[in-house]
């Protein structure tokens, strides 16, 4: 801690020692909320937001340093991964083309995820599609808060003399 | 069911996989030509399956619908059986514009290969190009008011960051924002019309709404409804009173992505507008002659003060841009007297100069947008009166050029002349007063081009090194040579192909009737014949 | 002539948002308008799938988990509509934002008066 | 120029006022959209039939993920390709910037 720390956009002590210890908590209830989609209130979007806010708090608390070592270590990684959540959504709707397009395969013929309702191996191509969704929302708003937080610090930065 | 009864959802979802594969292969291998291959196949597939749809629905001669996770889920509405689920509803002036509009993006695609290489962000740029393409396709095959919405925010979307694209210099990043203010307050306008048909009605689908709307009859809400989706459409478009943000934003953009501004995007939102009037709330259920009055004295502004406007400009691009909100005017005069003087003979003779011009116009703005392209590449600069030598340089390109300058001052020969025609002859039959505004508009056309024509053999100006590479020179011959055939073949195409689409947009009950037979409106391949 | 309450709060928002849309000079309070604009849209979206229960019972959420018999629930299309229309509008925003930030960086100011060019 | 801008001003709040009023109008009870809580006598009970079958159509409690996912499960994908359009036009414009040299 100290001034050095909290001019690279870090935060005291205490909040980071708060933000590690809620990281966990976080990043759990994010994953419940997305696997939980087809059974309780929430659902990929949901869960995939709660996720982001667990990058969101990780940059606000530990500040520019951490930010931008992660950046550099995977920069090339989350627009991909957003990607490949869409083209998983794509591959969950198009296993029903046997009739059409976002034809709920999986449930009517009972292969997969086709238990009774109400238990988590229910719902048919619902949990693909919360995953899939979930890893979208999750990277791509993650993606979008570090490239704005990464780009005013930058400015403010190169603006100092 | 075969892969080919599916093709309608695949001209809409082949693009968006090519779109999300290139951020993943660009990852794995950088600095290739991978963003350049799989936009070209991804446009290329949609075209082919574009042109399918259409061939099927020509030769069954009515709309296909098409319902995403079918089979299970109908209700019943007074003994009627309909899907509550999205449809896809395909008639044939959406399926003709689903073809240009693939056209338009394809070739604007290879000509970014030589326009945007060696562009550190391309494949951001041509990401952004194929979802654009996605948001139009999804606009004009959709059957389902929400979903006009999604799509219509994906087009925008990708529209505000493609005009902003080219941030260094600033003015692109204002006329971003302008763009991006505006349209999201006509994003606005369209979802508060989409709320409250659902709050009339509680239902989305577009026919299932129809149904109700002439069982019913309109009332003061859905007025208001229609109006807002107008006022929403028309801004989008840029008209006349609306247009300073597209004065802006078109030239603004990458040249290839200006010609499909122009060309294209502007269409789809007077493809909503149509869509809108005639399928949904229907032409016996609106005041056909307020709206016409106001739409031809939007038309009526438009076809004055942009040409007048334009010719002051020296920006080659500007000047295009002001010709487009010119063309616009000729394409709402049309729209507006077939509302003032709905189902009569000139009624729908101007309808169909309308939708003759929107495919005219898309081929040789495009043309034009292209070509600026190409002279910034090669000279370096937009304005007018620093270029020289331009023809006896690039020859093939100034070829091009006069080509598709003559086609939109509207001789004979080219495409340009017969729906610009069309108009002027309906327009004139309906009532002198709009008749002399189109022939304003044409007049001042002609002065504004003709100074383009002059600027490219005046002296005293930078001069280009030579021609431009093939992939720039190739898409603008093809480009010319369609404003070519299509002129000589003007006749046959208006009445094998835009006189059917006209008359299955008024046909209103076959758009109705095909949802609630939405079986036997599938696309089955055994009922289409083979040449 | 004012609209049931429910109704006139979600109009209020828009109306408000369109507004500062319109009126405002500092980019920023632009897109916060443009944000309450899209709130005052969802709000209106939310509004129309409540329904009176009969015997004057609460709806509850189209949520069959913890479900008693004799529950009636509200719509839930239209909660699936304002899912959507929230995201979209989120996604308006972020690029809202980032051309914002790079007019920041050229002009060095956001009010739309002093951005040459940039005015309506 | 002054003058100009207090005209513009004019002119949006005179517009302003004419759509706030439109706006008003169509929710009024009586001529505009079903009073608040109602069903409509006109609607089409395509939401009876979401909480009706939704279980066995798709096997899931939640109703709202059931449609989000399912009956309307095409706009969810456009709304994922909205996102990731919004994602990339935001990279394009702040990535790539010429005074860092980065990306």
């Amino acid at each position: 801690m100290g001034r050095n720390d909290i001019e690279k956009g870090g935060m005291s002590l205490i909040v980071r020692t708060i933000a590690s210890i809620l990281l966990p908590f976080i990043l759990t209830f994010g994953i419940y909320v997305v696997i939980h989609g087809h059974l309780t209130p929430g659902g990929g979007f949901q869960g995939g937001v709660v996720l982001a806010s667990a990058a969101l708090v990780v940059l606000v608390s530990f500040g520019y340093r951490l930010a931008e070592n992660m950046y550099k270590k995977y920069k090339t990684l989350y627009s991909p991964l957003e990607a490949l959540g869409g083209i998983l959504f794509i591959i969950a709707a198009a296993i029903g083309f046997s009739v059409a397009f976002f034809y709920n395969y999986l449930w009517t013929s009972r292969t997969l995820f086709g238990g009774t309702p109400g238990t988590l191996w229910s719902g048919g191509m619902l949990p693909i599609m919360n995953i899939a969704v979930g890893l979208k929302v999750a990277t791509g708003f993650a993606g979008v808060l570090a490239l704005f937080f990464i780009y005013t610090y930058r400015k403010s930065e190169g603006e100092k003399p | 069911m075969s892969v080919i009864e599916h093709t309608p959802i695949l001209t809409i979802v082949m693009p968006l996989t090519f779109a999300f594969l290139i951020p993943i292969l660009t990852a794995v291998k950088k600095e290739s030509k991978i963003p350049e291959v799989l936009a070209l196949v991804g446009s290329l597939c949609s075209l082919v399956f574009s042109v399918i749809v259409a061939y099927a629905i020509w030769s069954v001669g009515k709309p296909i619908v098409y319902t995403l996770g079918a089979d299970v889920p109908t209700i019943v509405y007074r003994n009627q059986e309909f899907p509550v689920r999205i449809l896809l509803e395909i008639d044939r002036l959406s399926a003709l514009l689903g073809i240009l509009v693939a056209f338009e993006v394809f070739i604007a695609t290879i000509f970014s290969w030589g326009y945007i290489r060696d562009h550190k962000r391309k494949d951001k740029y041509y990401t952004l190009m194929l979802l654009s393409l996605v948001g139009m396709l999804g606009i004009l095959y959709t059957g389902d008011l929400f979903n006009l919405y999604v799509f219509l925010e994906i087009l925008a979307i990708s529209s505000y960051a493609l005009v902003a694209f080219e941030y260094e210099h600033p003015e692109a990043l204002e006329a971003a924002m302008k763009y991006l203010v505006l349209g999201s307050i006509s994003s606005t306008f369209i979802l508060v019309g989409i709320a409250i048909i659902y709050g009339e009605f509680d239902s989305l689908t577009m026919a299932m709404v129809a149904k109700l709307i002439d069982e019913y009859g309109m009332t003061a809400s859905l007025v208001i409804a229609y109006a807002l989706f107008t006022m929403g459409a028309l801004l989008k478009a840029g008209v006349a009173p609306m247009h300073m943000w597209l004065i802006d934003a078109h030239p603004s953009a990458p040249s290839p992505f200006s010609a499909v501004l122009s060309g294209v995007i502007v269409k789809v939102a007077i493809y909503i507008f149509l869509r809108i009037t005639f399928s949904v709330f229907g032409l016996t259920n609106i005041d056909t002659t307020s709206v016409g009055i106001i739409i031809v004295g939007l038309a009526a502004i438009s076809l004055t003060i942009a040409p007048i406007m334009a010719t002051a400009q020296k920006d080659v691009k500007r000047l295009f841009a002001y010709s487009t909100v010119t063309e616009l005017g000729y394409i709402i005069m049309g729209i507006g007297v077939f509302f003032l003087a709905p189902l009569s003979v000139h009624g729908i003779l101007a309808i169909e100069g309308s939708v003759f011009h929107v495919i005219n116009h898309a081929i040789y703005k495009g043309l034009l947008f292209l070509v600026s392209g190409s002279l910034i590449v090669a000279v370096g600069t937009r304005n007018l009166t620093k270029m020289s030598n331009i023809a006896k340089k690039m020859p093939y390109t100034t070829i091009a050029l006069i080509i598709g300058l003559f086609s939109i001052i509207g001789l004979p020969p080219l495409n340009g002349f017969a729906s610009k025609w069309l108009i002027i002859e309906s327009s004139f039959a309906y009532s002198p007063v709009t008749g002399l505004f189109v022939i304003l508009g044409s007049a001042l056309t002609f002065a504004y081009m003709m100074k383009v024509v002059l600027s490219l053999y005046a002296p005293g100006g930078k001069e280009p090194s030579g021609e431009v590479g093939a992939s720039m020179v190739v898409p603008v011959i093809m480009m010319a040579i369609i404003c070519i055939v299509i002129g000589l073949l003007a006749a046959q195409i208006l009445n094998k192909v835009i006189a059917p689409s006209i008359e299955s947009l008024i046909s209103r009950s076959e758009y109705i009737n095909a949802v609630f037979n939405y079986k036997e409106a599938a696309l089955n391949w055994s009922g289409v014949k083979l040449l | 002539m004012i609209p049931p309450l429910q109704y006139f709060i979600a109009l209020f928002l828009i109306v408000a948002g369109i507004w500062a849309i319109m009126l405002k000079k500092n980019l920023i309070k632009i897109l916060i308008g443009l944000s309450v604009a899209d709130t005052g849209v969802n709000l209106l979206l939310i509004t129309l799938a409540y329904r009176n229960a009969i015997g004057g019972a609460i709806p509850t959420a189209p949520i069959y988990t913890g479900y008693e018999k004799g529950m009636i629930m509200v719509s839930p299309l239209p909660q699936a509509l304002v899912l959507t229309a929230i995201v979209i509008g989120v996604s308006v925003l972020a690029l809202a934002l980032a051309i914002t930030l790079q007019i920041y960086r050229h002009y060095g100011t956001l009010n739309v008066e002093e951005i040459r060019r940039l005015r309506g | 120029m002054k003058e100009d801008r207090r005209s513009l001003k004019i002119f949006g709040i005179v517009f302003m006022t004419i759509l706030t009023l439109i706006m008003f109008l169509a929710f009024m009870p009586g001529i505009g959209v079903r009073p608040f809580g109602e069903i409509s006598y006109r609607s089409v009970p395509t939401d009876d039939y979401y909480i009706e079958h939704g279980i066995e159509d798709v096997g899931a409690y939640n109703i709202v993920t059931t449609v989000v996912f399912d009956y309307r499960g095409y706009d969810t994908l456009g709304e994922a390709t909205v996102l990731f359009t919004a994602l990339t036009g935001a990279a394009a414009l702040l990535l790539g910037g010429r005074r860092h040299g980065e990306e």
